[in-house]
């Protein structure tokens, strides 16, 4: 008797009434095959993408290399505005990178279901992001040959790292990060590569993901181990997603400037950062969905449920716009009042601020109405806006407060050099031009979880 | 059916895995150790000068004190390495015909100076004073070994950070009465720590630990 | 041999820049050679510098200086404690010339056209008889150097040759004023400490040259407030630009240039009427405005306390009021006595370029030998010299730099630097000094001494035997006592000469006054002597480019500076360039606005603008000089024109206003008198949680006298001497890079509309809480036990954390490696003591730590407790005014621990909580209260 | 299990059918391949290890990052940074905190495997004909020969509970 299941099993299936998160009919077998073809299938203009984002990858490296051999003062920084370019993209990246493991352990935990199809692209999205954002807390320094001085480790100059600097915590933030989300992605994984093991058409791409599939066997033990591993890991990674952003706005809040000493800014963070990081989810998923025609696996409800986070995080992130100049008005330090309540709205970077406002406070509302919340893409509009959005965020952030602080004397403007353009665009390519590889070869729908989640569904429904 | 993996695949696959993660942590402490040895540290190797000059010669048997030569180590940073003049002063009464000595005469009467290499070789930034040192019980055997045992001079001390802070951290163990600073064979008589302490006190020592007492 | 030290420091330098980044790491440093001398000489013990006594002179006037030299080269210059017109301080100019001897691109060797020559070749090409009818003319730079004086001379003796004397920016119109006045040139003395009220009619005494460092000193000994009760003088200045003096004043009048002489008129009728007696004159006006009456009254309340000087760029008639005011006033004796002019024939007619001219054009001139200065380009345009130069069959030209005169002239031969040769000089006050060398020539040269007798036959005189030949014929005494004995000192010790006792010719000043008031131009251009190009001679010095104009905060360029008013008048803003048109001769600057400016004017400044292919100073600003006409000199009529264009300027400083901060802390005198303790609040220090304090027995602290301090920029210039501070040129600056540790901030104060300024030296306020500390990952910024904040540049990774928690952004990043690809000559101007900082790392103030370990080092050996005073910063030691204290705040009897005991002691952003080492004096104005009623 | 009876199963409800027979039927060596983890039976299995191993690891690497940064900045380089107090506890808690949950998925990952007896790239059920389905969409029982109702009657048991075919694992001892 083969099992065919009609979609209602799920609509019906759905806690949250609303659009089904899985229309795929078939037997396991069909939807196997199905969601492993891409991997087989040839690309046709795999190999032109691949080129494209590889040139612009290789600028990203130059511009690197040259920053490296000739100074920072390629840059457009100065005194006051001594960071720039470097850490508003290394937030934006790291902010970014936030929303995948926000995806597969918070909403892990809350056993939300329609996590289910996009978990693995989220998360293969912040692996991406965070490598980009781990380039230039390096690449910025000075002397960034140097940079392992911040680590601890017994030097001959009897010297150690100093950790009252938000700077050591950054380090092992982010490379704990990096890293448990690694291995988060791979467990997940597992299963699958066993998966695409069995299936794969040659001997030799057998033997590869038999390799990466280190011999599992979907054993009654493996299983036991697994899930609660899993789980557990699930645990761990949402408060490090909470704590990898604090870190990063500390970076701000632990100093005395005027825009930057303030106390609201890790919640704040965060929820830039997930807002962000939903964006860019949104970004990859759509186009994809339309290219390898996955609509029945990332459905409506995807969308719809996406499009509503985005919406809370949105006003989150506009509670915190007002709350600053508030802030600032209250404490009646007039420091912080030129800052927030002068200098951003009428000051020399006003736009910046202005389009701030649009893109991540206005843009957003739009999500209010459910025909833009089911349409792919209206959402993926949206979403380029809050992109944007948010890097102008930071560079509002980083550069007004720096620009315009204690001494009028030392206040000045920034204007980025063509090589901060550069390393910026570079970023973008590389992070593409990984994901491309990632979609390329490993199966970004988590296949054994989307058959799992039938099953149950199945039985709880029978 | 035919399985992708022999048996033996488990152990090979096993084995690089250790393999890796050695190298994960050898690499790294394996550096630690490198830039500790003696060829970083240019310790223990002699250096070959433009002249054959000879410690234990001047040192032991002539008895020629260190300050004779290296005058300036009481006044200036350097210990300085001495005019050609000083040479001559002997050279041009004793052994004007030695051919080891041709290049002194010729730096002497061609007005050329030697051109010695360098020793003991610390970094630019690094502020070290012979002076304060040798007038603060110091002995020039604390840094520079038992010149008057050796031929070509080389260096013992590494002349690290850390090697520095250890005596600047606590230098009663390494301190000895002012007159025994150019003595190359003094033996303490009794307990170092003691000596030194009492000099310590009477000098009262107290050697810069802030960053610019070396580095400015 | 002084080579190879030479050789073996640039050795250590450019190894220091490779040492930062390569060190320390696991590579394994190269291997370095050790250098000895072959026979060391007595005085040198390497590493401890040696100084030496020498003089310096500008425009004639000597300034004592102590030179430090390592290994036989200066490395930096001080002022000499015992010369007077130095009293232990340096201006800016004299420090930096410094730079000038090691610049690789300064005049090298003796060439006839494009040819290379000899020294032989070239004096006897110059010292050749003309033929009949004609001349040889030489043409010098204004001199007090006794042994030059008296070769000019013996030179005359010859018959056939004409000596004159041409200075761009020289003192002619105050020796034509004396003349005017007394009926002989004589050079005015004064003494500030004795002088209630001070009226400056456009004379920018602070920071001009001859006496000003001195005046400075004394002027500030009357503006030091000790307690409530101290009084303290009263400064007028009526000017037509702001000038450093015009910052300093306490009442202020912005007046076109040509107007002051009205106004000195007005004056002086004033306080003749008030002072009543037959002589008076009638008054020139019917009612002389509130500011005249005012400061008519004031000065007569203070007569025999007052004081009033002219600028030299002011009118012969202004000077001769001046003068005569001062004798009404009774000051003669008191605050003003009249000497002898040290400089030979001040004000007569071989002072006056017209006689070259005429000379040329009658064809009188066989020969013209050029030594010194750069006339083709810094003579009045009209003039014409370059043309005029052409029509001469033999031209020689002797100068340090390559100048446009060079390359007018046929032969060249470099003239040795004043560091590198023998010479004298007398001071304003005639106190002689003899200048000795400090560095063996770096080009084949001469000395201006030698070329002159070389024109009497005699090739192989060296610098040295004419100085001394002519001390022994002048001296008394055992000579190789009084010879010693004036090298040690740097001054000769002669008796002081006798006040010249003169009185005002009444006839000549009531002739004056009868003259009509001059109405005012609707646009008047004013020239002036550029604070750090001075005439240009400075052009291709990097540090004086690089040094920001006392004012303006301008570098590497020149302006057209007007008033905000004007501005708007005229239509035109910041960095929009026009084209000034003066008597037909037009030239193109960029303008910038500067509030306190006279309206109706646009001043500019001398010195730039020079076209000389390969040099520093090729292409920046404008030639202000090819606006100038003999007939006038300083002021003259002009009209501006609009161009489409703009042209970037790099300031140090872009905001000009203090936002209504607690930032320089300014009173009136009445105001504090009213709460002496008005700056308490801002000298609390706040709770704290965190308990750490620095533990050591000594513990530095600064306090800087915002009451004295001037603004004039010498110790920015010290700054860098001393902590090999690399520049960054217009580029950099404009980027908002430049390197310098000190930096003196300027904020525009008062009504916009008629503004003065206030300005406060900012440098790392070494707080005890510092921000940067906390937020360095690496250690690379800490604290010391006796309570320095530390940069340590070899643990730098180049975060630039720390300058952004700076709350006063004193933090230096090197964006590039500023040190590398310089020419070796430049390396050895580097002071050994100092680290020479990489590409990467952050810098900054250390309170010239170096000096504080060494005395400490010293102190040990000998077994001697560290005298207050014996640490000295190198800003504090040039400071002229004496505004900056540094010493041991833990010592309670220390200088500076006594100055933290004033009720204006202040710490800037004291509610951040940082604690800052360095605190500051609130600023006390003195205004005339008749002039603030409504 | 090395050797003994295996069974292919068409679905997951089959296989559990099968699996709980065999429990009632006393069988204690059971083993399942199943391409996802089928809840019911995993969750009947007595608990795992790995979350106590992850909650020691976390709590040892916490404890250690914080104790190096007080070691370093208290004894080993006892500086003054700022005026801050050298043990200057909440500027430690972050790295803490990071090296905690650091250690505790790492150890948890490599518990995981060691305790699955993972990585195993050869096994010999992987030589078992039509096991490459484990993975996709059939589900196995296997039931060991160590166990103690162990018979060459488990086949005809097996298929009997709608197994579609019997294996056998490792020869007959």
């Amino acid at each position: 008797m083969s099992t065919t299941a009609p979609a209602l099993d799920l609509m019906h299936d759905e806690p949250t009434g609303g659009e089904p998160v899985l229309l795929r009919g078939g037997t396991d077998l069909e939807l196997t095959d199905e969601l492993l073809a891409p991997l087989w299938r040839p690309w046709p203009w795999f190999r032109y993408a691949l080129g494209v984002t590889g040139l612009g990858s290789l600028a990203l490296f130059a511009a690197l290399g040259y920053t490296v051999t000739t100074g920072i003062g390629l840059w457009g920084n100065n005194i006051p505005v001594a960071w720039a370019f470097a850490i508003i993209n290394f937030v934006w990246w790291i902010g970014i990178g936030h929303a995948g493991t926000f995806i597969s352990a918070v909403l892990l935990l809350f056993e939300v279901r329609w996590r289910t199809s996009i978990n693995r692209f989220a998360e293969a999205m912040t692996l991406f992001a965070v490598l980009q954002a781990g380039l230039f807390p390096i690449f910025h320094m000075g002397r960034a040959w140097f940079a392992y001085w911040l680590i601890p480790y017994p030097s001959e100059m009897g010297i150690w790292p100093q950790f009252r600097s938000s700077l050591p915590w950054d380090v092992v933030a982010v490379t704990t990060y990096f890293i448990v989300s690694l291995l988060f992605w791979y467990s997940g994984l597992i299963p699958d590569l066993a998966t695409a093991r069995d299936r794969a058409p040659t001997l030799l791409r057998r033997r590869l993901y038999g390799i990466f599939a280190l011999g599992w066997r979907g054993e009654l033990a493996h299983w036991r181990h697994y899930r609660i591993m899993y789980l557990v890991m699930g645990g761990l990674a949402t408060p490090l997603v909470l704590s990898v952003h604090t870190d990063v706005s500390f970076d701000f809040a632990i100093t005395q400037l005027p825009g930057w000493h303030s106390s609201i800014f890790p919640p704040y963070f965060v929820a830039g950062a997930i807002y962000s990081g939903f964006a860019m989810v949104l970004q990859l998923m759509i186009p994809a969905r339309a290219i390898f025609g996955l609509k029945d696996v990332i459905t409506k409800n995807h969308l719809d449920n996406m499009a509503k986070m985005l919406l809370v995080t949105g006003w989150i992130v506009t509670y915190t716009y007002l709350v600053e100049p508030f802030m600032a008005w209250w404490s009646n330090d007039q420091y912080e009042m030129y800052d927030q309540l002068i200098d951003r709205p009428t000051g020399s970077y006003a736009p910046v601020f202005w389009g701030v406002i649009f893109c991540n406070c206005i843009v957003v509302q739009a999500l209010w109405m459910k025909s833009w919340r089911t349409s792919a893409w209206r959402i993926f509009l949206v979403a380029c806006f809050i992109q944007l959005g948010m890097w102008s965020e930071r560079f509002m952030l980083i550069v007004t407060s720096l620009h315009r602080d204690f001494l009028p004397s030392s206040w000045r403007m920034y204007t980025p050099s063509w090589i901060d353009w550069t390393i910026l665009g570079g970023t973008v390519f590389f992070f593409l031009f990984l994901f491309l590889l990632f979609l390329r070869f490993v199966p970004f729908i988590p296949i054994s979880e989307l058959k799992e989640m039938r099953h149950e569904a199945r039985r709880r429904h029978a | 059916m035919r399985a992708l993996f022999p048996p033996w695949s488990d152990t090979v696959f096993r084995m690089c895995l250790a393999l890796a993660t050695a190298g994960l942590v050898g690499v790294p402490v394996a550096m630690m150790l490198w830039v500790r040895t003696p060829y970083v540290t240019k310790q223990d190797t002699p250096v070959e000068q433009p002249v054959a000059f000879d410690h234990r010669h001047h040192v032991r048997d002539d008895g020629v004190d260190c300050l004779y030569c290296h005058y300036e180590a009481t006044r200036s940073k350097y210990a300085g390495v001495p005019p050609t003049a000083v040479c001559m002063n002997c050279h041009s009464q004793i052994w004007q015909e030695s051919a080891r000595l041709a290049p002194v005469r010729e730096s002497w009467f061609g007005d050329r100076p030697l051109r010695w290499q360098r020793v003991h070789q610390l970094p630019q930034f690094v502020y070290f004073d012979h002076s304060a040192h040798v007038s603060h019980g110091v002995g020039c055997a604390e840094c520079h070994g038992r010149v008057d045992l050796m031929g070509q001079v080389y260096a013992v001390a590494p002349l690290t950070m850390q090697w520095c802070l250890d005596c600047h951290t606590d230098p009663a163990p390494h301190l000895r009465p002012k007159s025994e600073i150019t003595n190359m064979a003094w033996v303490p008589d009794g307990p170092r720590r003691e000596i030194g302490g009492t000099i310590l006190r009477e000098l009262n020592i107290a050697p810069p630990v802030s960053c610019t007492g070396c580095h400015r | 041999m002084s080579n190879s030290v030479s050789r073996r420091v640039v050795l250590q330098l450019v190894g220091a820049g490779a040492a930062a980044v390569g060190t320390s790491a696991c590579s394994r440093g190269p291997q370095e050679l050790i250098v000895p001398y072959v026979n060391q000489p007595p005085e040198v013990t390497p590493s401890v510098p040696t100084w030496y006594a020498t003089v310096a002179s500008l425009s004639g006037y000597g300034v004592g200086i102590l030179a430090e030299s390592h290994e036989g080269r200066p490395t930096k210059l001080e002022g000499n404690p015992r010369h007077p017109a130095s009293a232990g301080a340096l201006s800016a100019l004299e420090q930096a010339s410094l730079l000038d001897v090691y610049d690789d691109t300064r005049a090298r060797a003796i060439g006839h056209g494009e040819l290379p020559t000899t020294w032989a070749a070239f004096a006897s090409a110059i010292a050749a008889a003309p033929p009949s009818g004609k001349r040889t003319h030489v043409l010098l730079e204004p001199t007090s150097a006794p042994h030059l004086v008296e070769l000019v001379q013996r030179l005359r003796a010859r018959g056939d040759v004409v000596v004159h004397f041409d200075a761009a920016v020289s003192r002619r119109a105050a020796w034509v004023g004396a003349k005017l006045a007394f009926g002989r040139v004589v050079e005015s003395l004064y003494d500030f400490s004795h002088a209630e009220v001070v009226l400056s009619l456009d004379a920018d005494f602070l920071s001009g040259n001859s006496g000003a460092l001195s005046w400075a000193r004394a002027w500030a000994s009357r503006r030091r407030m000790n307690g409530a009760s101290d009084t303290m003088s009263r400064l007028y200045v009526a000017e037509p630009r702001l000038s450093v003096t015009g910052m300093a004043a306490d009442e202020r009048l912005r007046i076109q240039g040509r107007q002051v002489e009205g106004i000195a008129a007005d004056i002086l009728a004033e306080l003749l009427s008030l002072k009543g007696g037959d002589d008076t004159p009638a008054p020139r006006r019917a009612t002389p405005s509130p500011w005249v009456r005012a400061v008519a009254r004031d000065l007569h309340g203070n007569a025999g306390a007052s004081l009033v000087l002219a600028g030299d760029t002011q009118s012969p008639e202004v000077h001769a009021l001046a003068h005569a005011m001062n004798e009404s006033l009774g000051n003669v004796g008191r605050t003003v006595t009249y000497g002898v002019s040290p400089v030979f024939e001040a004000g007569e007619d071989s002072h006056e370029l017209e006689g070259l001219v005429r000379a040329i054009d009658a064809g009188e001139v066989a020969t013209l030998v050029v030594v010194g200065g750069d006339p083709v380009y810094t003579a009045p345009a009209d003039l014409e010299l370059a043309r005029r130069f052409a029509a001469i069959s033999t031209t020689a030209y002797v100068g340090v730099r390559d100048t446009r005169t060079a390359r007018a002239c046929a032969w060249t031969c470099p003239e040795l630097h004043w560091l590198e040769a023998w010479s004298d000089a007398l001071a304003f006050d005639g106190t002689p000094a003899i200048a000795q060398p400090l560095v063996r020539p770096l080009v084949d040269g001469r000395s201006a001494g030698q070329v002159l007798v070389a024109m009497i036959g005699q090739h192989d005189a060296s610098s040295r035997d004419l100085v001394q030949a002519y001390w022994r014929a002048h001296a008394t005494g055992d000579f190789d006592v009084f010879w010693r004995q004036s090298l040690v000192h740097g001054v000769v010790s002669t008796g002081t000469a006798p006040p010249v006792d003169v009185g005002v010719d009444w006839t000549a000043i009531s002739r004056i006054l009868a003259a009509p008031p001059r109405s005012a131009a609707p646009l008047e251009i004013a020239f002036f002597a550029d604070a750090k190009m001075y005439d240009g001679r400075f052009g291709d010095n990097a540090w004086l480019q690089e040094l920001p104009d006392p004012v303006t905060k301008l570098t590497w360029d020149n302006a057209a500076l007007v008033s905000p008013a004007t501005a708007t008048r005229l239509d035109v803003d910041d960095e929009q360039v026009v084209n000034i048109e003066v008597r037909g001769r037009s030239v193109r600057a960029p303008v910038l606005v500067v509030p306190g400016m006279a309206d109706d004017v646009v001043a500019i400044a001398l010195g730039y603008g020079q076209d000389v292919p390969d040099r520093t100073s090729h292409g920046v600003g404008c030639n202000a000089h090819a606006l100038r006409d003999s007939r006038a000199e300083w002021f003259d009529d002009a009209t501006l024109h609009v161009t489409g264009d703009r042209h970037p300027l790099s300031l140090t400083q872009e905001h000009g206003s203090m936002e209504g901060r607690p930032i320089v802390l300014c009173h009136t005198l009445a105001e504090y008198r009213a709460d002496p303790d008005f700056a308490k609040p801002m000298n609390q220090r706040p709770d704290s949680l965190y308990g750490l304090v620095p533990d050591a027995p000594h513990q530095w602290g600064m306090t800087i006298d915002l009451n004295a301090c001037t603004g004039c920029s010498a110790c920015v210039v010290a700054c860098m001497a001393e902590n090999n501070i690399p520049t960054v040129g217009k580029g950099g600056v404009r980027l908002g890079r430049a390197m310098h540790w000190l930096r003196l901030d300027r904020y525009y104060v008062g009504d916009p509309r008629d503004s003065g300024a206030v300005v406060q030296p900012m440098l790392c306020q070494h707080c005890e809480k510092a921000p940067c500390e906390y937020v360095c990952p690496v250690n690379a910024t800490v604290h010391s036990h006796d309570g320095l904040n530390e940069m340590v540049y070899n643990r730098c990774v180049g975060t630039r954390f720390c300058s952004n928690n700076c709350a006063y952004k004193v933090r230096r990043f090197n964006f590039f490696n500023y040190n590398a690809d310089k020419p070796e000559s430049l390396a050895l101007v580097m002071n050994p003591d100092v680290t020479v900082r990489a590409r990467g790392v952050m810098e900054k103030c250390t309170y010239c730590v170096q000096r504080i370990r060494e005395a400490e080092i010293v102190a040990r050996r000998d077994q001697r407790p560290i005298a207050d005073g014996e640490i000295v910063t190198a800003c504090q030691q040039t400071c002229p005014t004496g505004a900056i204290h540094f010493g041991d705040i833990a010592d309670p009897g220390t200088h500076v621990s006594r100055s933290r005991e004033s009720g204006r002691l202040y710490a800037v952003l004291n509610d951040l909580g940082t604690l800052p080492r360095t605190r500051y004096l609130a600023r006390i104005v003195n205004p005339n209260p008749d002039l603030h009623r409504t | 299990m090395r050797s003994g009876v295996m069974a292919e199963f068409e679905t997951a409800d089959a296989l559990q059918g099968a699996y709980e027979e065999l429990r009632r039927e006393g069988y204690t060596r059971l083993v399942t391949w199943t391409p996802y983890a089928i809840k019911s039976v995993v969750t009947a299995l007595p608990e795992s290890m790995v979350p106590w191993i992850m909650l020691a690891s976390g709590l040892f690497g916490g404890g250690a990052g914080y104790l190096i940064q007080w070691w370093i900045n208290v004894r080993a380089l006892p500086i003054d940074v700022g005026g801050r107090p050298l043990h200057s506890a909440p500027a430690f808690i972050p790295i803490a905190f990071e090296s905690a949950v650091l250690a505790a998925a790492l150890t948890g990952f490599v518990a995981m495997l060691a305790l699955s007896g993972l990585p195993r790239l050869h096994h010999p059920v992987f030589e078992v004909e039509g096991f490459e389905r484990a993975s996709v969409d059939r589900f196995w029982l296997g039931v060991d020969q160590a166990d103690a109702h162990f018979d060459e009657r488990v086949s005809e048991l097996l298929a009997r509970l709608g197994a579609l075919r019997c294996a056998r694992l490792g020869g007959p001892q």
